[in-house]
């Protein structure tokens, strides 16, 4: 089973990459693009029986781990096929 | 038998190659042979067109404690201590890749130095890029010097000196050559190599994947349609492990249960097994089902001719494997025994039980083939080294061309680089970059050693006798310009396709400048690398030879800086100049030339002028010395006012030159063994008599001080700009093409 | 007295630290590996920098978990002084012994180079020795040292005067340009509310020696020195 | 509108961050996750029309700038309603 945790830096937080990379997007003309947050895209492989199962520990594995609270909140997705999601654009 | 003709060609191997192949084993190579030899028969690893070449190279000195052979040279640096350093290129995989293709060559010569038992404590780097104006070469001059930085700074090794050029033909092929120094003690200097029967041979590091497994050699009957998304060439780095490795090595060497250890680079576990076999007299045994592997269904082959990054081959004293172990165990490192050593001087290479290699470990090292390629002068060189003075029209302003030359990128600060390399961890760092050669102190000792990396390509290009004699000159004269004695050296030669010719033609010239110069000032050349076929659509980059020196400073508290110290001292310039554009940077900059004769060089007086250094910093005669290279006189000059808040005024001697254009020649020519130099007015008399003794012309020309910088020529003025006018323009430069910033981690 | 340097896998300015207690200051000094679970008896902690675990996933987000925390936990607790450098200041954050958390750089690079940084806080055990107000020149060397904490935090941050550290001018004033990475309030260092765990991006053991460009960050360890050997600060055993 | 562009190594490209952080999560207890890839991720918010605008603008700033495609792929989610989607994308 596969468990999808996006973290992203709350709201309130300056992204310096996102920013960064928000300038960069307008130096290439993409005057449209008004705005630009980096997060992190974690893919775990779990060995889980259920859905419920692998949402738990990914949601223990956020908590403990994977993103800090003091900054940073995160969102879990489970994909129970256990297929490869991102890879899969081009 | 007839091979397979694309199966050949996707090895690199030639019909004649292959016929010896099979005299060699006496029967048709399988798979995974032919993949061994097609890697160990490699230019890159069998070095088949430049060995004849470079046996040239003077390797052997007093102080030489390793030559080329092993995985870094070493020379004896007092006090029982060794510096062991090397330099390598990585230059196509950053091409590719540049984040990870320069973190990588970073990692590579890292643990070409650790192998050797020291620990690395110093790093520096040698560029060359296209023009700047081309977005995509600031992503691929960005994405160099973050990979640089990201695995130097963590596995915490100061990156302390460098250098960066830039020309089109740099375009589709940039140049990273990374240098590293460690220091060991000396009677503990550990080789890479393999004996005693039944000792066992250890992987240790990060597991094998598909990685870097060479395009060439990637298709056959196994593979299928999704070999590309299977078999990325581009090796991602991994600085902790590096780190770990490194530690965990060092301390495994202390304990001497280790036989021969050697990391897997070019060539991986094919190369590591049978060079370390080769060295020994001995041969290896391995099963590569025991390999650790990251990816699944791996082959022979495959696992065989992996580049997989930071791993490492042991071989470990039989009954003592258990410290070994421990040592690893402790920094959660896992060491895994693959095999041992044996006495028949083959490579076995089993899987699952099965021979799937078994060649004569010499067939694969001292027997590779080598070749005396053709040689023949280009065609461009006769009317590339003219150089009419008239032809550049009228002599422009002195004071405009200065302005022009100190945004130059080549000439311009690289603080906007060196500012993302950690300089100063291990607290060694006396000279940081931007004021002269590196200059780290070895702990526990009065001394120091000074780092320089130098080449200009295009005075190869015009002269390869000469340019490759300039570079060794300005490594060395770098060096003794904060005070060291340089004592070894060691190079890395990137040129074009050694098939053609010209090319050839300009590598042997090369390497028969480098040894002129070496031998003429005393610094043994005690390893190197050799980087070919640096082009695209068959045009080559200008042939660029670095060299890096290594300079002992008995005290390093005597050292100095390129930057002026103190308000009233007299400026000397040692050395004299003469009408020499060709090649300059100004020609560059301002006529888009790359054109004429190199500036010539007189290597007893180079050797004179080093010494005087040397003697001068170590009686504290003087307060400061920088040399004069790119940009010439004008902007030495300046270099010495930057970051000191100082000025200077002076008056050059005047320079003979046709059409008018001696001023020019004096300011901007790029004469070599020249130094400028300042002193405390009371010593000006006793350096000038140290110089007298040498033979060195010197003259005074000049005061430090005031707010501006003032250049007169034979009485005439040339160039009165406010200092601070003229640093905010060359520290600037650079950082505004990066604006605003692109760079995206 | 005793220092005990912890060791983190990835450490790399371990050994500064230890030269410049042990060969700089002539005090005693140990290397803790993380793995330890006692600090040997020290007077003193400190978590050097480097890149602890590779700074994979974030700065000290995995040596937090290192056996070796217990005891730096402990010992902090019980008033010893502990100092946290670059990486060690990531760690304490990380592990919830300073409050607050690191961004990137805002210019997104790695940086190094010297910054002034002025003494604000002279009532913590690594700043005994300073004069109130004193400026230090002092190198950075990090990519992600942009001091970040909540509006709440910081108001009880400046107000509990736990602010030990800012970046200046070279004559003390607290500007924009002066701040080498975007840290809010120009925040360099910080301490616990014990004001025994301090934290700092800027690195006083690399600026130990002149012939290595400034000695001014003597006086932060020499502070530590001071506030043991007078009794001031010691963890209660 | 936005537009959420998750960027991942190839799945043959070695991971070394997804590695380590695996170890931790197995030294904290969570044996059962058998494997970690790390990624990036990109919210964009954009000012486009249509999600088709959307999408080809946020597919050239992947092929442009997020994403490095020598060593990476992407995949495109559309969000039009502009708030953090929770579960599949369109
Ligand atoms: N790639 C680089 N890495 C680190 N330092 C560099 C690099 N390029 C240039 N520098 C530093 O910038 C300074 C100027 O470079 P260069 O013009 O080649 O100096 P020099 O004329 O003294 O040889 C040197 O001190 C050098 O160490
Ligand atoms: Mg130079």
């Amino acid at each position: 089973m596969r468990a999808r945790v996006f973290v992203t830096l709350k709201p309130s937080v300056f992204d310096p990459q996102g920013t960064t990379v928000a300038e960069a997007l307008h130096t290439l003309g993409y005057s449209s693009v008004a705005d630009v947050r980096q997060g992190k895209y974690f893919e775990l492989t779990l060995d889980a029986n259920t859905p419920e199962e692998a949402r738990r520990i990914a949601t223990e594995a956020a908590d403990k781990l994977l993103a800090n609270p003091v900054i940073e909140s995160y969102r879990i997705e489970i994909d129970a096929a256990g297929a490869p999601a991102a890879g899969a654009g081009r | 038998m007839t091979p397979d003709p694309l199966l050949l060609q996707q090895h690199g191997l030639t019909r004649g190659e292959y016929q010896r192949i099979l005299e060699m084993l006496g029967r048709e190579p399988t798979l995974t042979e032919l993949g061994i030899f097609s890697v160990m028969w490699s230019e890159h690893c069998s070095y088949k067109s430049s060995r004849v070449h470079l046996r040239k190279l003077p390797t052997t000195g007093r102080r030489v404690l390793q030559g080329p052979g092993e995985n870094a040279g070493a020379v004896d640096i007092g006090d029982g201590l060794a510096a062991v350093f090397k330099i390598e290129s990585h230059n196509h995989p950053s091409f590719i890749e540049p984040y990870q293709g320069a973190a990588t060559g970073v990692g590579g010569i890292i643990r070409d130095i650790f192998t050797m038992g020291a620990r690395p404590i110093a790093l520096l780097n040698s560029l060359r890029f296209g023009s700047l104006d081309d977005p995509h070469v600031r992503r691929t001059f960005a994405g160099v010097v973050a990979g640089i930085a990201g695995y130097g700074n963590s596995i915490g090794i100061p990156t302390v000196g460098g250098e960066i050029g830039f020309d089109e033909s740099y375009t589709g092929n940039p140049l990273v050559n990374v240098f590293c120094l460690g220091i060991a003690r000396a009677d503990e200097i550990v080789k890479a190599s393999a004996s005693g029967e039944g000792n066992p041979v250890y992987y240790v590091g990060a597991r094998t994947g598909r990685d870097g497994i060479h395009g060439a050699t990637m298709a056959s009957a196994e593979f299928d349609d999704k070999s590309a998304e299977k078999r990325p060439a581009v090796q991602v780095g991994d600085p902790f492990m590096e780190k770990l490795l490194l530690e965990a090595c060092l301390e495994v060497m202390k304990t001497g249960a280790l036989v021969g250890i050697q990391d897997m680079g070019a060539a991986g576990l094919t190369c590591s097994t049978c060079e370390m076999g080769a060295r020994g007299g001995a041969g290896v045994a391995i099963d590569v089902s025991l390999v650790p592997q990251r990816e699944t269904g791996m082959t022979p082959y495959e696992i065989m001719l992996s580049e997989s990054q930071e791993r490492m081959l042991l071989v470990v004293t039989r009954g003592r494997e258990q410290e070994v172990e421990r040592v690893f165990e402790k920094w959660d490192l896992h060491a895994v025994r693959i095999g041992e050593v044996t006495t028949d001087n083959r490579l076995r290479v089993q899987h699952h039980g099965e021979v799937v290699a078994d060649i004569p470990t010499a067939a694969l090292t001292d027997e590779a083939p080598l070749y005396e390629r053709p040689m023949a002068e280009p065609a461009y060189l006769a009317d590339a080294r003219q150089l009419s003075m008239q032809s550049l029209g009228r002599p422009g302003r002195p004071q405009e061309i200065f302005g022009r030359l100190l945004a130059s990128p080549a000439i311009a600060s690289k603080q906007w680089v060196y500012r993302q390399y950690d300089h100063m961890v291990r607290t060694n760092t006396l000279v940081v970059p931007g004021m002269g050669a590196g200059v780290v102190r070895v702990k526990g000792t009065q001394r120091a050693l000074a780092l320089s990396v130098d080449g200009n390509g295009r005075f190869v290009y015009l002269d390869p006798f000469l340019g490759a004699q300039l570079a060794v000159a300005e490594a060395a004269r770098n060096v003794a310009c904060v005070g060291g004695q340089p004592i070894g050296a060691t190079n890395c030669l990137n040129f074009g396709n050694p098939e053609r010719p010209e090319i050839m033609w300009q590598f042997a010239r090369t390497v028969e400048g480098i040894s002129a110069a070496c031998r003429a000032l005393d610094i043994p050349i005690t390893g190197g690398n050799v980087s070919l076929y640096n082009e695209t659509d068959g045009r080559a980059v200008l042939p660029t030879p670095v060299l890096g020196v290594v300079g002992l400073i008995e005290e390093a508290s005597r050292i100095v800086r390129r930057a002026f110290t103190s308000q009233g001292d007299a400026i000397v310039l040692l050395g004299t100049g003469a009408a020499e554009l060709g090649g300059s940077e100004y020609l560059k900059v301002v006529h888009g030339l790359v054109r004429g004769v190199p500036p010539a060089l007189d290597l007893a007086r180079e050797a004179a002028l080093q010494r005087l250094l040397v003697a001068a910093i170590s009686r504290a005669v003087i307060r400061s010395a920088h040399d004069c290279a790119d940009g010439g006189f004008a902007v030495a000059l300046a270099e010495c006012c930057f970051g000191t808040g100082l000025g200077a005024a002076v008056d050059l001697p005047p320079v003979e030159a046709d059409a008018g254009f001696g001023p020019i020649a004096a300011l901007f020519g790029e004469s070599a063994s020249r130094v400028i130099v300042s002193v405390e007015p009371q010593r000006t008399a006793d350096l000038l008599a140290l110089a007298a003794d040498e033979g060195v012309p010197a003259g005074v020309i000049g005061t430090v001080g005031g707010e501006r910088v003032r250049m007169r020529v034979a009485g005439s003025g040339a160039i009165d700009e406010p200092l601070a006018d003229a640093e905010r323009i060359w520290s600037q430069a650079i950082g505004r093409y990066f604006e605003p910033q692109r760079a995206i981690a | 007295m005793k220092f005990a340097v912890v060791v983190f896998p990835g450490s790399n300015c371990d050994h500064d630290a230890y030269h410049a207690v042990k060969h700089v200051l002539g005090q005693d000094a140990a290397f803790v590996w993380h793995k330890e679970t006692s600090l040997g008896g020290a007077d003193a902690v400190i978590l050097p920098g480097g890149f602890a675990h590779g700074d994979y996933l974030r700065t000290g987000a995995i040596a937090r978990f290192s056996p070796v925390m217990q005891a730096v936990r402990r010992f902090a607790a019980a008033g010893g002084p502990v100092l946290g450098i670059c990486n060690g200041f990531q760690v304490l954050l990380e592990a919830g012994l300073l409050p607050g958390a690191m961004l990137r750089n805002r210019s997104v690079q790695f940086q190094c180079e010297h910054v002034y940084v002025r003494v604000e806080q002279t009532d913590t055990p690594f700043t005994l020795a300073c004069r109130q107000g004193q400026i230090l020149r002092i190198p950075i060397a990090h990519g992600e040292g942009n001091y970040y904490a909540e509006p709440a935090v910081l108001e009880q941050l400046e107000r509990n005067r736990q602010v030990v550290f800012r970046y200046t001018t070279v004559a003390g004033a607290v500007t924009d340009d002066s701040n080498p990475n975007g840290s809010i309030n120009n925040i360099a260092g910080i301490c616990s509310e014990g004001r025994n765990v301090v934290g700092l991006m800027p690195h006083p053991e690399r600026a130990c020696e002149l012939p290595l460009g400034s000695a001014d960050g003597l006086v932060v360890l020499e502070s530590v020195v001071k506030a043991v050997t007078q009794g001031a600060v010691a963890a209660t055993r």
